[in-house]
């Protein structure tokens, strides 16, 4: 076969399709080359590389909006023509939801939904890096290849329909993290805190990978439409027993690669790096981390999990065992992530055990969704989980951005981030009271009090939870222990409220000013915190989650 | 012949990983890792997989094993050079350890491979194995970059052998520069593999993960370099 | 060929994968502990590899492994790097002197 | 009523209740941001509070003479003859609700049900807003809408509404108008906090000095403003969802206004116990709210549009026409059905009736009773509210009377048509438990405010206690005549407090009517309020001689006798309410004799005593005389009878051995015969209560140091309130605190641990290591071996190992999962 004939083939086969749908991702590559001529040519001077990467990200964010568009209006939507035209959407590429890249990836409005959530966050990340200069003119181009590589990755991951994919994904989303983590390079800590993570990184990525061995030798296959029906036919009719080795060897493989998953999510007790890391990083990395990487994860791990679907007696007690085991470790996250962070002074490295008992509640949803999809064919059920979760991770954006974004600005004031040095914040000037009510509204909504979004989220994944109780009882002892734990959250989250609101400012030190622009950021990204709990956005938002969710299961 | 052979590697893969895990100097490390690393890609060739095995040979022992010496020489300064661990932690660890191996072990050994093969075969699973390898030994590399490419010339042989077989002729080691050597091949194979990969969702090709994995690189790259140059020196132009 | 089959060859693949886990588990050297990752991902490659001949996974083993030589290949330079910087930070490059972080 | 006043009636309502709910709001809005602006020595937001309550209690009168005048209950008719009117709403009702014929004519006189029988939705002229008494309908007389759609979340519509009824109208008056009085009786009270540097002698800084903070007066008054806003948003509130975000609204408030001296510790834990106490409460009111969502799909209370179209309300599903809840099967099978508006059974989407599982629904009562609990400070979560004594003075008057415990109360009256007879069993013991226990510590405690306390949660338990029996209406009866005299009982502490300098302990006061007379005479008032006193005359249309309080202590002894009567096993709950009102009248005048008769014991404080100004005063006066004459008339005066428009279909005619224990509630008919007989024994048992207190501390007959020292143990016990704090922290939050420690040492105690005992254990293998690595092996660098090894024992105490333990812990990890995994799998 020619060279030629190679190029026809490849050509002819589905690749114009997939670069179409690829086409915001592409731009983020172009984006990254883009930096580095910058770098390159010294062109830097004149022309800032944050400018450069918020340009492209917008551009790769445009491009994913207007294939969400025309996926939801099948290409109709008049006043969007001209931007369908410009990204070349034709209806039998981003129009059709499927496999692409020969089957390596899917595309849905699943994906989509993900990756205009992950684009939108890069670029209120971007914006905060801009305003708070934590990489300043020399290391910008440096920081935003980092950040804006790590995002490929995890937009991959909201695709991922192949288990090398799964694999190449986590690998692409955590390397360059562990770099950023460790991107303040003079401190001690910050060493410290990347040493510890990419030793934590690499070791989970080989368990993972073994896992992937295991279970793609297992199967026969690395695709993972297939992987469910294979498993059935090696099955046959026999039960799933401890005494079946193939049983034995899919559920281990199985099981090493949610430890990978479990890792990125920082669930318990996989979970060590994350408060060093937190605490060693800048507060802008640790926010683009708990919560990027966290939704590239789950949106992983969704797609993972929905490849076990099958009638088959066996694949419905895989789903059962993968469902229980995930609701244990959700039980696990939940209770240690909340008391773990009583007694924590570092306000970073008490949001980064709160972010792994969110990530507690999140997985719960997941841990419903499987034990629904095993006793039941209640597919609106199943659809209902993964919609709770898709609300709740859109909220979660906004929250821990709010929480991280104040800590770094009130660390540019006062450099320092232990909680004891927000005493008396709320007495500062007009801007500083208004980043404080803003904390407050990104506090209370972590606790998940109404009428604040974070409330509706829990509920929704609460009342998931609830539905799935009925198919197992162990999802109601998930479900009490989390009751339980919103009581145990409130109690760190107030002590730092009464930091910030009633106690006095240290006598030495001078009031905090905070800059009108990031008061104006600040409340720009705590709006939707209110927007999404008590408007009729909520709807909006509620009603796309159900739809996108419905879409996964071909409802 | 076969089992010697693997006997041998496998032995000193095995030795030479413990010899990693046992000794306590880090340049003794980094020879037992060469050796092991090595035995492993012998055990490559041993499964017809020419062009990983190579590929192992090159990346790994000759390039991140370098790397990982590089990384010895600049951090060994004066006493540090044998930091040794405690007996007890060795303990702790060879116990895990064996749990692990009791878990591990078993479980790969007992599940019937030939078995599971032959129900997924009768079931009308493809069978994609077999002729990309054991007609021509070490044939692979062929293959594997057109599949990088995209094109999944195996499946497609798979299920016509008999015209695959005239493919398998035509090889000769192209490096790894990924097929771009082939050449002269008739437009009938062509045509045919093109039917059978549009056809079948089943096979994948990597073109996807083979560019996405240098952008990845490249990114990788940059932060390495930014970590590893001295912060505010005036910038030269990176990797 | 079938008289090693494939048990030998994911038995091989465990123990390397163990060893790597153990020496990343003991090691106080941070060069150490990326030999065992090392050791880990080549575990498990060798298990791509056998499967691949064996099972149905064919061809996708070998590209796996591939792929696979080549991340870890990229990890282990930006774990280098890290472990540079730490070492410029902290003077040495034991493991144990990083405690800053804890609680 | 036609429909076109209906609807007229229904506007106005709306936009007047509307405009006293959201004016609180507003004040908050510009005191929080003005006030800071304004200065810590100006009484502008006190003036703007005030303006705004006052306001709110203009709109809520107006309101309830509206409706008075819609509901053709004329407050003149009622004063010319309350008999009549009385009569003829009690005839109809029963007659409406218990026999279900078309009785209009019967009714005729009482025009208010015109409709009611007209359930068939094809009744033209009643079409447009007919008010919501047809038949299906438990609700008399109610007006509902939505005011804006907050969000919808799939199948959940999060909505504004409002749902407006007697008791709803009654509510807003009496809340506006408490708290219009509590407003001005504070900027007296308060005035201290109008300065740039207050002295708080309660926070002692080391070196003997007191804490200096600038003065707070602004942010009490808009803490006081949100407040109310929260409660009135509660009691507007149309589904039980709103409820639920008021609930948690009031919460925050209280638990800023209790946390109010946030320097003293006690004020501060005192918060934050009130807070978390309701919490607790409210993870039960989530899963009522989850099950009612879950089988319902609706949080509306009911709906009230005549044309029927709309979702059925949860009131109208749960019960008949009749008020009975219809249901099949036996044990846990046993269902309930779903009822739909024309009075047939609730289709779902598949065309099989609605039917919700019993036990489900006992959960779902359970549930929100839950919150009540919490909210209410019932058994076993009374414990907070005593410690919310910390607040200032004017904060427990708002919070004891007519706010936050008072929700509980409400939404438990509110939700009365979805509680099943298990859950108002509960209720009821859960009522006479707190009802004793409150009483009982009420007899010991010498703090002035603490007896209050202790006589809220007393008075709380038997408002409970009345719901739980089904005596609907003794409950909120209580409920609203509770709120004047406690609200006045607690200003009048205030008063003695602000006259006294700050000091709470009656034991050092006495003899103090001389110095402030105003206080001491409408103190009076509110203690025989509350104990039930009376002179037995029955005047022809005003009922006995006695204040509010004993014709709705009455009621509630009256309802709990008929109901022990009818089920004798629970007799129980008969006795203790009657021996608690016995006690009730002695703890209350124990403590207006200890503080304002027998001689002053502490005359520092006696010497510097004085009446407190006219704007304290004042609202003592105006409230004494609520408290006094709100209940004229018992239970066939107006205030009752506006109380009975809003009352559960099913209550007046009592239910038949109902539910899974076979639990009769009584109806009205048979209340009322037991009704001389009752208030004669709880009259009785007030007197001899008022008797012993005044033989024990005015005339000193007997020694109260005696009796104590007679029943040292028992006072000891009731000193120490039951042991309740005790048992709280021994069972909950010392176990919590264990876990939360041991969580955050998990990393390092439990796996270094873990690493020691097994270095320990492998100490003689290392020595023999060692020695043979410098004997043989290392015997060249021998030297450097050394130096290395120095080195790492210096190390050593610096180290913690951490990143390797990690790196251990995923292999261990691993190596469990699997093992659990292992053995949970079936073989």
């Amino acid at each position: 076969m020619s060279v030629p004939d190679l190029l026809n083939h490849v050509l002819h086969t589905d690749l114009p399709r997939s670069v179409q749908i690829f086409a915001p991702e592409l731009v983020l590559c172009g984006t990254i080359v883009a930096l580095l001529l910058v770098r390159m040519f010294d062109a830097h001077r004149w022309l800032p590389t944050s400018w450069v990467a918020l340009f492209g990200t917008l551009a790769a964010f445009v491009g994913v909006f207007a294939q969400f568009m025309y996926m939801k209006t099948d290409g109709e939507h008049e006043s969007l023509k001209g931007m369908f035209h410009f990204w070349g959407l034709t209806a039998d590429g981003v129009g059709t939801s499927g496999p692409y890249f020969t089957g390596l990836l899917t595309h849905d409005s699943f994906a989509v939904f993900f990756r205009i959530g992950l684009l939108l966050f890069l670029i209120l990340v971007e914006a905060l890096t801009i305003l708070t200069g934590i990489p300043d003119q020399d290391d910008g181009q440096d920081f935003y290849t980092l950040l804006i590589g790590a995002t490929i990755g995890m937009l991959m991951a909201c695709g991922v329909n192949n288990l090398l994919m799964l694999f190449v994904a986590i690998e692409m989303m955590s390397v360059p993290s562990y770099v950023m983590v460790g991107f303040l390079k003079g401190r001690k800590v910050s060493s410290e805190a990347a040493f510890k993570y990419v030793v934590y990184g690499a070791g989970i990525a080989g368990v993972m990978l073994y896992g992937v061995s295991l279970l793609s030798g297992v199967l026969g296959t690395l695709s993972f439409p297939e992987l469910g029906s294979r498993f059935a036919l090696l099955m046959g009719d026999s039960a799933f027993t401890l005494s079946n080795p193939t049983a034995v060897a899919t559920i281990l493989g199985i099981m090493l690669i949610l430890v990978g998953v479990a890792f990125k999510l920082s669930l318990v007790p996989f979970h060590f790096w994350c408060p060093d890391a937190f605490e060693g990083a800048s507060a802008e990395v640790a926010g683009f981390l708990s919560v990027a990487s966290k939704a590239g994860a789950f949106a992983l791990l969704i797609r993972f999990a929905l490849a076990f679907q099958g009638t088959a007696p066996a694949v419905q007690t895989l789903c059962l065992i993968f469902g229980l085991a995930l609701g244990v470790v959700s039980c696990l996250s939940m209770t240690f992530g909340n008391l773990a962070a009583y007694t924590q002074t570092n306000l970073k490295r008490l949001l980064a055990y709160s972010t792994i008992a969110h990530a507690g509640y999140m997985v719960m949803a997941v841990a419903a969704m499987m034990v629904i999809l095993s006793g039941s064919k209640d597919k609106d059920a199943a659809a209902a989980c993964v919609s709770g979760l898709i609300y709740y991770i859109a909220v979660y954006l906004f929250m821990n951005l709010t929480a991280f974004a104040v800590v770094a600005f009130i660390r540019n004031q006062t450099f320092r981030e232990d909680i004891d040095s927000y005493n008396g914040l709320a007495t500062g000037g007009a801007v500083t009271k208004l980043v404080s009510v803003c904390l407050l509204i990104a506090f209370v909504s972590l606790v998940g009090l109404p009428p604040l979004a974070g409330f509706f989220g829990k509920f929704a994944i609460f009342s998931s939870a609830f539905r799935a109780g009925s198919v197992h009882w162990f999802l109601w002892v998930v479900l009490g222990l989390g009751g339980l734990n919103t009581v145990f959250s409130l109690f760190y989250y107030l002590r730092v409220l009464r930091a910030v609101f009633i106690l006095p400012p240290a006598d030495e030190t001078k009031p905090v000013e905070i800059p009108g622009m990031v008061g104006a950021y600040v409340v720009l990204i705590t709006l939707p915190i209110l927007a999404l709990g008590m408007s009729s956005f909520m709807g909006d938002l509620d009603a796309t989650a159900l739809d996108v969710a419905s879409q996964l299961f071909h409802i | 012949m076969e089992s010697l052979l693997f006997t041998i590697y496998a032995l000193a893969t095995c030795g030479a990983a413990l010899g990693v895990v046992l000794s306590q100097n880090v340049a003794r490390m980094a020879f037992w890792l060469v050796v092991s690393l090595g035995c492993v890609a012998g055990l490559f060739f041993m499964l017809n997989a020419d062009f990983v095995g190579a590929t192992q040979l090159l990346i790994y022992v000759g390039g991140t094993v370098v790397l990982l010496i590089f990384g010895v020489m600049l951090t060994a300064s004066g006493p540090f050079n044998t930091i040794k661990s405690e007996p007890a932690e060795m303990i702790q660890a060879g116990v895990i350890g064996i749990a692990l191996l009791a878990i591990l072990i078993p479980t790969v050994t007992s599940v019937d491979w030939v078995g599971n093969r032959d129900t997924l075969s009768h079931a009308g699973v493809k069978s994609p194995s077999g002729e990309f390898n054991q007609q021509g030994e070490g044939g692979t590399s062929r293959h594997i970059g057109a599949a990088l490419l995209g094109v999944r010339v195996d499946q497609a042989d798979a299920s016509a052998p008999s015209e695959a077989h005239e493919h398998h002729e035509a090889d000769h080691d192209h490096g790894h520069e990924h097929a771009h050597g082939e050449e002269a091949h008739s437009h009938a194979a062509h045509d045919h593999a093109h039917a059978q990969v549009s056809e079948t969702n089943q096979a994948s090709g990597y073109l996807l993960p083979f560019e996405i994995i240098s952008v990845h690189l490249l990114v990788v790259l940059i932060g390495a370099s930014y970590l590893a140059r001295a912060k505010r020196r005036v910038e030269q132009p990176t990797s | 060929m079938e008289s090693v089959g494939l048990s030998g060859y994911l038995i091989v693949g465990a123990v390397l994968f163990v060893c790597g886990v153990i020496c990343m588990a003991t090691k106080r050297n941070g060069i150490g502990i990326l030999m065992g990752v090392e050791l880990v991902l080549n575990g498990a490659n060798l298990n791509f590899v056998a499967f691949s001949q064996h099972t149905h996974l064919g061809l996708d083993g070998q590209i796996a492994s591939l792929f696979v030589i080549v991340l870890a290949a990229a990890e282990a330079a930006v774990a280098l790097a890290i472990a540079l910087n730490f070492y410029n930070n902290h003077l040495t490059i034991d493991v144990d002197r990083a405690a800053d972080l804890k609680g | 009523m036609s429909p076109d006043i209906y609807i007229e009636t229904g506007t106005t309502l709306k936009w007047l209740l509307t405009t006293a709910w959201l004016l609180p709001l507003a004040g908050f809005l510009i005191e929080v941001f003005g006030g800071y602006w304004s200065g810590r020595k100006s009484r502008a937001a006190a003036f703007l509070a005030v303006g705004c309550i006052a306001t709110g209690f203009v709109c809520s009168l107006i309101a309830l003479l509206t409706w008075l005048d819609a509901a053709d209950l004329n407050v003149s008719d009622i004063w010319q003859n309350p008999r009549a009117v009385a009569a003829a709403t009690h005839e109809v009702s029963e007659a409406t609700h218990v026999d279900h014929e078309h009785d209009a004519d019967h009714a005729a006189d009482a025009e208010h049900h015109g409709d009611h029988e007209h359930a068939v939705p094809a009744h033209s002229e009643e079409e447009h807003h007919g008010h919501a008494a047809h038949g299906n309908n438990p609700l008399k007389f109610a007006f509902n809408g939505t005011f804006y759609t907050l969000a919808k979340f799939g199948r959940i519509q999060i909505t504004l509404d409002y749902y407006i009824d007697g008791l709803t109208v009654l509510m807003f008056t009496m809340v506006t108008f408490i708290a219009t009085c509590i407003h001005l009786f504070a900027i007296g009270y308060m005035s201290d906090e109008l300065t740039e540097s207050y002295e708080d002698h309660q926070v002692h800084l080391p070196g003997g000095k007191h804490f200096h903070r600038p003065g707070r007066f602004y942010r009490f008054f808009s803490f006081l403003s949100l407040f109310c806003f929260a409660m009135l948003g509660l009691v507007l509130a149309g589904n039980i969802f709103q409820v639920f975000i008021f609930w948690e609204l009031v919460g925050v408030c209280s638990y800023l206004l209790i946390g109010f001296y946030v320097e003293r510790k006690s004020a501060s834990t005192a918060a934050n116990k009130a807070f978390i106490m309701n919490r607790v409460g409210d993870f039960g009111f989530l899963i009522g709210l989850m099950i009612l969502w879950t089988w319902f799909g609706t949080f509306q209370f009911a709906n009230t549009n005549p044309d029927q179209t709309g979702e059925q309300g949860l009131f109208q599903m749960v019960r008949t026409d009749a008020g009975a809840i219809e249901t099949e099967g036996e044990g846990l099978n046993r269902v309930a059905y779903m009822q739909s508006a024309t009075g047939e059974h609730l289709l779902g989407n598949d065309g099989q009736a609605r039917r919700i599982p019993y036990w489900l629904l006992v959960v779902a009562g359970l549930g929100i009773f839950a919150g009540c609990v919490g909210k209410s400070a019932q058994f076993p979560l009374q414990t907070w509210l005593p410690d919310a004594m910390e607040g200032p003075t004017p904060v427990s008057a708002l919070v004891h009377s007519a706010t936050m415990v008072a929700a509980g109360v409400y939404l438990a009256g509110r939700f009365f048509p979805m509680f099943t007879p298990e859950v108002l069993l509960v209720i009821a013991y859960v009522g006479a438990i707190t009802a004793f226990i409150g009483a009982t510590i009420a007899l010991v405690v010498t703090d002035i405010k603490q007896v209050l306390a202790y006589s809220t949660i007393s008075q709380l338990g038997y408002m409970m206690l009345a719901i739980g029996v089904g005596g609907w209406l003794a409950g909120l009866f209580h409920l609203i005549t509770h709120a004047f005299f406690k609200s006045l009982m607690f200003l009048c502490s205030g008063s003695v407090i602000h006259g006294c300098h700050h000091e709470q302990e009656m034991t050092k006061m006495g003899g103090l009517y001389k110095k402030m007379p105003i206080t001491c005479w409408t103190m009076w008032i509110g203690v025989v309020a509350i104990s039930g006193l009376a002179i037995p005359i029955t005047l022809p249309y005003l009922g006995a001689i006695s204040f509010s309080g004993f014709h709705s202590k009455d009621a509630i002894i009256a309802s709990s006798l008929s109901f022990s009567t009818l089920n004798p096993t629970h007799s129980l709950l008969f006795f203790i309410p009657l021996i608690t009102a016995g006690i009730t009248a002695f703890y209350m005048h124990r403590m207006w004799f200890m503080t304002f008769f027998g001689k002053p014991k502490d005359h520092h404080v006696h010497d510097h005593a004085h009446e407190s100004p006219w704007v304290m005063c004042g609202p003592l006066l105006a409230l004494s005389f609520f408290a006094a004459f709100c209940a004229v008339g018992g239970e066939s005066g107006p205030l009752a009878n506006l109380l009975l428009t809003s009352e559960p279909t099913h209550v007046a005619g009592g239910v038949q051995a109902a539910g899974e224990l076979g639990l009769t509630l009584p109806s009205h008919h048979e209340i009322h015969e037991c009704h001389s007989q009752a208030g004669m024994m709880a009259l009785l048992a007030a007197l001899m209560g008022t008797v012993v207190a005044y033989l024990f501390y005015c005339k000193q007959a007997v020694d109260p140091a005696l009796v104590k020292a007679r029943f040292e143990s028992a006072h000891r016990f009731l000193k120490s309130k039951w042991q309740f704090d005790e048992i709280y922290d021994s069972m909950f939050t010392r176990p919590v605190h264990v876990v939360a420690k041991w969580c955050t040492g998990f990393d390092r105690e439990a796996l270094d641990r873990f690493l020691h005992s097994c270095a320990s254990l492998a100490v003689g293998i290392a020595q023999w290591d060692r020695k043979f690595d410098e004997a043989v092996v290392d015997r060249i660098v021998n030297v450097f071996g050394e130096v290395t090894y120095a080195a790492g024992r210096t190390l050593k105490g610096v180290q913690t190992g951490r990143l390797r333990q990690y790196v251990m812990f995923i292999a261990a990890a691993v190596v469990c999962l699997f093992v659990v995994l292992f053995l949970f799998l079936p073989r």
